[in-house]
């Protein structure tokens, strides 16, 4: 962390699907694994569910990065749909990376319920690149900012 | 506007440590639509609760948002506990500050922080929330079992003797499955025809059961409850009523050169068969490629010598359409195809057999008439090779990536067998690890170690070389001893690694079933719901769900049978209210959403439609809310919006994304 | 021409089409309009020429709801449109009687004037028929010529062929005008460092002025009410208030559109400010087809659409920052 | 008159630009529009016409009216400050100036606009006589002469001069403000150049457009022509003529939510959109026909009604040459024309 980014709380949106890294992320808190304060989980049933909308919508309001969890490819609780996720986000990433917005800003990461620490080590990592990225200035909306 | 109530749980100090929780309840008066909030020591308790109710008829709340554990935890117990004060269950919305937040938080200052954006993230969810009701379907008291061997016969046995009917489909002539196949059984060396029989017998007697055999389940439809299965009854060329089963029909027919299915092809059998000697039923199928009656018109010799004329060329398939409130699949195992295993000169040598083969080698029906002998020259083995692992816990593309489990037992089992009946051959093990994690299975893998002198020898074998003289020079090494060793062997036996049927990956999609990388339906919950498919409905019994043994496989099928009788013992389903629902006026028609649907529960309808005074037939998306299962994926597919879940609608997912980003 | 207007009267006659979609003669050599001939008369006014480049299939989603069958003119590339229209359930292909016609490539007159030739009165060699290269043009200003080639459109360039997907008949001769590869705009931009991508595309979209047009002229943007103006999402946009909101309109557009877009180029021909957006789409278009496999919507009306399919080993989308 | 070398321009901008602010045709990205001047802004007069007109100037796409602030339960409400700075639109054409008539018109009738009379009250406008008009412009059909931009400056490009001619108080201040690089100038090469002018206007295809039969008495036989079922079709609903047009002076209302404060402004509408007036119980125009009709009818019927018979549209042509299905003013002016007599 640089010295000039320690003000910096960045605000980080991570979207878990209900049935594996929701719980994965249940997990992590129960044991007692550790992730910065920064990350803030919001429930979806399913990995599916997340509409690039949304994640785009986080940026607007002032997010700093923007996560999504979902079960791993094969394990949906609804067969295809991180399936389905996979495919959407890759191309959203993609195209936000090719209008020149950080690619570090964005993740996908596949966590399982039995997989706390993997959740806890993967908020670690991901708050960790967001401090490196600063602050986002491409992609949100000026009016939040006043 | 609502009227919100905020309960701050303490979780004794489990939250209240990290979180000020009096700052987080006092923070939620600032909210939009907040009227009340107060903190609790345990809100989950009888006491908790009561004040939740008290505070819906006192402040006449018309939201609760609960900042407690985790949603997973106690979004019930809290749900439950609003519906009784009156107030909707889904009008309660959980904000996990002890999970997500006090557990893994330090800090105060940083925990409270934390708490209160999700209490303000759970609030701006709740103010969007609209009452739910959960809808009702009607359960058709009958089940289906996909598959007729131990797994599926148990199961239809179990579901049967609760009163309720079922139907097996079985793909073969007879039900009985692999179990059928093998000849003695670990860890007590029973015949295994002895303890199967009664049971396809019971079954076929059960007046409850009704059996498909050379049947498959050709299309399925409808949703838990409420299914509705096409079974293709494949033609038979034999009228199962007329049949005495006499089996004249089977020593006269002059074809016998098809390869014998229940022999793994070992010798042959009749163009018409039945199985095995025991099938059920006991009538017979023409197998069409074989017979030279139906390859070249002439012959019908069966028809003639059948005395109860029930041979009937004219048969056709015939499609049987029934309903069904659950189904249980058990379609049991195949070994896998040996071609990338070349190393072991499976293809090369008649000498080199897998385990099922050895089983019918050793089976007094099978095509050595139980006399263990090669079956390249008929002479008696004196050196046998046992290769453990082939194909299963492979590391490359080769094999499988699993342990298939049955394999070290049915190996003892084996060397055990031979070693007792014949004396003088000898037997070694080549393994990689002996795995014995089952009542007294240790205690048999030590007797054939210690009591039958098999010659176990940790290590893998990398070759397998047919000698011009028929013997057959094995190259292998001993891990433990650490050197290389040639072995000349007059048969090789393969523990060939299993795999699911092959069919189960159309059946699954048929069913919704959502199934792993190899092939094993996936359970609901690995360790809490291990016999439920994920799909509403859907039960799974026995080796379709992964490798296990006999006794394994008949705690599943129970098991299985348990889940499906619970399931029709019910006279009507709640459904779960949080699903999709299409805005008819915004729907373009279009299918996306109908074609990610894992469920088919969309489906398209020219409807009426109003559109603010233009009244015109449009093709729109209509959901079934018994079949939706609520993923969402549709919501995403969809270009307009017109799509949208309840419960966690695009508007209420902003509402949480502006909050935490506010 | 000829052929056609005679045609389309036959069809007209004889009861076949109730009404001809084409193109009407407009009152400055460059401006044919979209329209409906229902009589043999009103197609005198009927003209085909390199002006008509409107794509004409997104209409049909409307003709597909009158009486009768609409003879519906369509390029080698509308077809793809119209075929995944067919395919969105959004057109009836019972209602429609699709003539293909020839295409040598459609002009632009934006580029016409950017080589600065104004006040134009006439302008020879943009009949389909026509083999002439060279575009004579008399102005106020005096008699200019340009090379055909110089003020194609785009996607002329970059065309996919002129075969067509789905026809009834088909009339009139074709020219390849192929001379440029397809994605070499795309890849020349994902080579850019973070930076310069950010400022070529915020230049770009600076210019937007949420007109919709892009989205209102594409043939698979043909929601009945888009995003962007209903309340659906808290999304409802009338302005680009805030550089936020361009560059969310157009990421959302074309994810829309992702493997239903045809490439047909609409979006950049009508976009009054010349934005390339068709870079979005065929990012897009790109990004499939590398990483799921040759894909090219409209090509016929029952393969699954990129975005409705999957395979277990499809690309992670980590994939993005590996590729660099 | 006054003149100045068209090198000395950057010169001139610069000078204004010390001052106050400067808006004038900047080319980005290809396209030509009205932008603030910079010192490496691509400062472009050849091009006729700009994409926008400079109606951004006075009435932007967007803006800001009043913020909502929420601290705790209290809430704080702040307007929008009124233009207070002056400034300067270089470079308008004759067509557009006569645009900020329609739109004051409009604006400041009562009840006045403030935020566009403030704009209007600090912006001084330098216009520019079209030097080489095009077969799309048609100013001449509402009375605009694109050889007399009449604002507070009027400009002439002649070969490598620009000629200046200040015309009222607020030109006269901004000429002195930049005398020291303006020398003085006659008429001659002026008149010569308004006489070229006129000369091109005469051949252009449009200039004789004939608006008979266009006034507010018009109204019920124009609005319930069976014309209008024909000539919509083709349109697509975008609201590119309206944003392009110097004279749609429609907007909408809407409110940003912002968390703890929500903004609310105003942004251009267009009649073209489905949800243009859209109100509780629907939209009073259900139709795109009803929607297209009122987009005409507004220029040439219900304007003229209620400001003395002035139009609302002034010719410049870009309409004609943006909408991307060819509709444009001319040719339903046009179609009326030809099967007026027949209806």
């Amino acid at each position: 962390m640089s010295l000039e980014n320690k003000e910096f709380k960045p605000k980080i949106v991570a979207f878990c699907c209900n049935w594996c890294s929701y719980a994965g992320a249940d997990l992590a808190g129960s044991s007692r694994l550790s992730y910065p304060a920064d990350v803030k989980i919001i429930r979806v049933p399913c990995s599916c569910r997340v509409n690039p909308m949304f994640i785009l919508r986080a940026f607007e309001k002032g997010a700093d990065g923007v996560i999504m969890c979902g079960c791993h490819p094969g394990d949906c609780h609804y067969s295809t749909g991180n399936y389905y996720a996979r495919r959407r986000m890759t191309l959203l990433f993609s195209m936000l990376d090719y209008i020149g917005v950080e690619n570090g800003r964005t993740r996908v990461e596949w966590v399982s319920a039995a997989e706390g620490v993997k959740f806890s080590e993967t908020m670690n990592s991901f708050v960790e690149k967001i401090y490196s990225l600063g602050e986002n200035v491409r992609l949100g909306d000026l009016r939040c900012k006043n | 506007m609502q009227r919100i109530g905020v309960f701050v749980c303490h979780c004794g100090s489990n939250i209240a440590a990290t979180v000020d929780v009096k700052k987080v309840a006092e923070m939620a008066l600032m909210e939009p639509g907040v009227v009340h909030s107060e903190d609790y020591q345990y809100m989950c308790s009888e006491a908790g609760q009561a004040k939740i109710a008290a505070a819906i008829h006192e402040k006449g709340l018309t939201g609760v948002v609960v900042c407690s554990c985790s949603p997973r935890m106690h979004e019930t117990t809290f749900r439950k506990a609003a519906e009784r004060a009156g107030l909707n269950p889904y009008m309660v919305e959980i904000a996990n500050i002890r999970e997500h937040c006090s557990w893994i938080h330090k800090d105060i200052e940083e925990g409270t922080k934390k708490a209160v954006i999700l209490m303000r993230a759970a609030v701006a969810k709740v103010n969007l929330n609209a009452p739910l009701q959960a809808g009702e379907s009607r359960v058709t008291k009958r089940a289906l079992v996909i598959g007729g061997g131990i797994a599926g016969i148990q199961t239809a046995l179990d579901i049967a003797d609760a009163g309720y009917e079922v139907d097996i489909v079985e793909k073969t002539p007879s039900i009985g499955g692999r179990m059928s196949q093998l000849d003695k059984t670990f860890p007590t060396l029973d015949c295994s025809a002895c303890i199967l029989t009664p049971k396809m017998v019971e079954a076929s007697a059960h007046e409850k059961i009704k059996i498909y055999t050379y049947s498959e389940v050709e299309k399925v439809s409808g949703f838990v409850g409420d299914f509705m299965v096409d079974i293709r009854k494949k033609a038979r060329s034999v009228d199962m009523d007329k049949c005495t089963g006499c089996g004249v029909c089977q020593e006269k027919c002059p074809s016998k050169k098809a390869p014998s299915e229940f022999n793994r092809g070992l010798n042959t059998r009749s163009a018409i068969y039945t199985p095995f000697a025991q099938a059920i039923p006991n009538v017979p199928v023409i197998d069409r490629e074989a017979c030279i009656k139906f390859k070249t018109g002439k012959c019908g010799l069966c028809s003639k010598v059948c005395q109860a004329g029930a041979i009937d060329y004219d048969q056709q398939d015939e499609i049987i359409t029934e309903k069904y409130g659950a189904i249980v699949v058990a379609t049991g195992f195949d070994t896998i195809n040996l071609d990338k295993y070349d190393e072991y000169a499976y293809s090369q040598s008649k000498d080199v057999i897998t385990s099922l083969e050895l089983e019918r080698v050793m089976n007094a029906a099978g095509p050595t008439h139980g006399h263990l002998e090669r079956l390249s020259d008929g002479k008696a083995p004196k050196e046998i090779v046992f290769i453990q692992c082939v194909g299963s816990r492979c590391s490359d593309d080769r094999g499988k990536p699993y342990c298939s489990k049955i394999c070290c037992m049915y190996t003892a089992k084996h060397a055990m067998l031979i070693r007792d009946k014949y004396p003088d051959v000898n037997v070694t093990v080549f393994y990689i690890d002996v795995r014995t994690p089952g009542k007294n299975f240790d205690e048999f893998y030590r007797r054939a170690v210690e009591q039958y002198g098999v010659n176990y020898i940790k290590g893998q074998v990398g070759k397998v070389i047919p000698q011009p003289d028929g013997k057959l020079l094995v190259q292998g090494s001993d891990l433990l001893d650490n050197r290389q060793i040639l072995k000349e062997a007059d048969m090789v036996v393969l523990a060939t690694a299993i795999e699911p049927n092959p069919d189960v990956r159309k059946i699954a999609t048929m069913l919704t079933a959502s199934i792993d990388t190899n092939n094993f339906l996936t359970e609901a919950h690995a360790k809490l719901r291990p016999v439920e498919s994920p799909t509403a409905g859907i039960f799974l019994s026995g080796v379709c769900q992964g490798p296990k043994d006999i006794p394994e496989t008949v705690a599943q099928a129970g098991a299985a049978a348990v889940k499906a009788i619970g399931l029709l013992a019910k006279d009507k389903l709640l459904t779960n209210p949080c699903t999709a629902q299409s805005d008819i006026l915004l729907c373009n028609g279009c299918s996306t959403c109908e074609n990610v649907c894992p469920y088919g529960a969309i489906t398209y309808e020219d409807k009426e439609v109003n559109d603010h005074g233009i009244r015109e037939t449009r093709r729109v998306a209509v959901v079934n809310n018994a079949l939706c299962q609520g993923c969402g994926a549709c919501t995403v597919a969809c270009p307009s919006g017109a799509m949208d879940l309840q419960g966690f609608s695009n508007r209420q997912i902003i509402a949480e994304v502006d909050a935490i980003c506010r | 021409m000829q052929e056609l207007i005679n045609r389309a009267k036959e069809l007209l006659a004889d009861g076949t089409v109730a009404r001809v979609l084409g193109w009407k003669a407009g009152d400055l050599p460059y401006n044919p309009e979209p329209a409906y001939f229902e009589t043999a008369e009103a197609m005198e006014d009927f003209v085909y020429n390199g002006f008509c480049g409107a794509n004409l299939s997104k209409y049909m989603i409307e003709a597909s709801r009158l009486e009768g069958k609409t003879l519906v003119c369509l390029k080698p590339c509308d077809t793809y449109s119209f075929n995944q229209l067919i395919k969105e359930h959004r057109v009836d292909r019972e209602k429609a009687y699709i003539v293909g016609v020839g295409c040598k490539g459609k002009l632009d007159i934006e580029k016409v004037k950017k080589q600065g030739i104004k006040g134009i009165e006439s302008i020879g060699g943009a009949e389909i028929a026509d083999e002439a290269e060279t575009l004579t043009i008399q102005t106020i200003y005096g008699e200019k010529t340009c090379a055909y080639a110089d003020v194609m459109l785009e996607r002329c360039h970059v065309c996919k062929g002129k075969d067509h997907m789905v026809y009834d008949e088909i009339i009139g001769e074709s020219k390849e005008t192929k001379d440029a590869e397809r994605f070499d705009e795309v890849a020349r931009i994902e080579a850019m460092s973070p930076q310069e991508k950010f400022a070529f595309f915020q230049k770009e979209l600076s210019k937007c002025i949420r007109c919709n047009a892009c989205r209102n002229a594409c043939p698979a943007c043909s929601c009945r009410k888009c995003v962007f103006d209903s309340n659906k999402f808290d999304s409802s946009q009338k302005a680009n208030v805030d550089t936020f909101e361009e560059k969310m309109f157009h990421i959302i557009r074309a994810f829309h559109v992702a493997g239903r877009c045809t490439d047909c180029g609409e979006c950049s021909r009508v976009c009054p400010q010349g934005i390339p957006l068709h870079l979005f789409n065929r990012k897009f278009i790109k990004d499939i087809d590398e990483l799921y496999g040759e894909y090219q919507a409209g090509e016929d009306t029952d393969s699954k659409a990129p975005l409705t399919n999957y395979t277990f080993e499809d690309a992670e989308p980590s994939i993005v920052g590996k590729r660099g | 008159m006054y003149k100045i070398a068209k090198e000395n321009l950057s010169a001139l901008f610069q000078l204004i630009a010390d001052s106050q602010e400067l808006y004038l045709p900047v080319k980005t990205a290809g396209q030509t529009n009205f932008a603030a001047w910079s010192k490496d802004a691509e400062v472009d007069l050849d091009t006729l016409k700009t994409v926008k007109s400079a109606k951004d100037a006075f009435f932007p796409q967007s803006e800001g009216l009043y913020t909502v602030k929420k601290e705790g339960k209290k809430m704080s409400v702040e307007p929008e400050a009124l233009k207070e700075q002056d400034f300067v639109v270089f470079g308008m054409r004759a067509c557009d100036v006569r645009g900020l008539a329609v739109l004051d018109n409009v604006f400041l009738a009562d009840p006045i606009d403030t935020f566009y009379a403030a704009r209007r009250d600090h912006g001084t406008v330098v216009a520019l006589a079209c030097h080489e008009p095009e077969e799309t412009c048609f100013c001449k059909v509402f009375g605009v002469d694109a050889a007399e931009p009449l604002s507070d400056v009027a400009a002439w490009m002649v070969g490598e001069e620009l000629y200046w001619k200040p015309l009222t108080e607020k030109g006269e201040a901004l000429t002195a403000s930049v005398k020291e690089l303006l020398s003085d100038a006659d008429e001659a090469a002026v008149d010569a150049e308004k006489d070229a002018i006129h000369h091109i206007v005469e051949k252009l295809p449009y200039m004789n457009l004939s608006l008979e039969g266009w006034d507010g008495d018009a109204l019920s036989e124009k609005f319930d022509s069976p014309i209008w079922e024909e000539l919509y079709k083709p349109c697509l609903a975008c609201g590119t003529c309206t944003f392009v047009c110097p004279t749609c002076q429609c907007y909408d209302i809407k409110d940003y939510t912002a968390g703890n404060s929500i903004s609310r402004y105003r942004c251009w509408d267009s009649c073209m959109y489905s949800d243009f007036t859209m109100m509780a119980h629907g939209n009073n125009r259900t139709s795109q026909m009803q929607r297209f009709r009122q987009r005409f009818m507004h220029k040439l019927v219900y304007y003229p009604a209620n400001n003395d018979g002035m139009y609302s549209c002034v010719g410049c042509g870009r309409c004609v040459e943006k909408c991307p299905s060819a509709l444009n003013i001319v040719k339903v002016v046009k179609a009326f024309q030809n099967q007026g007599g027949e209806k």
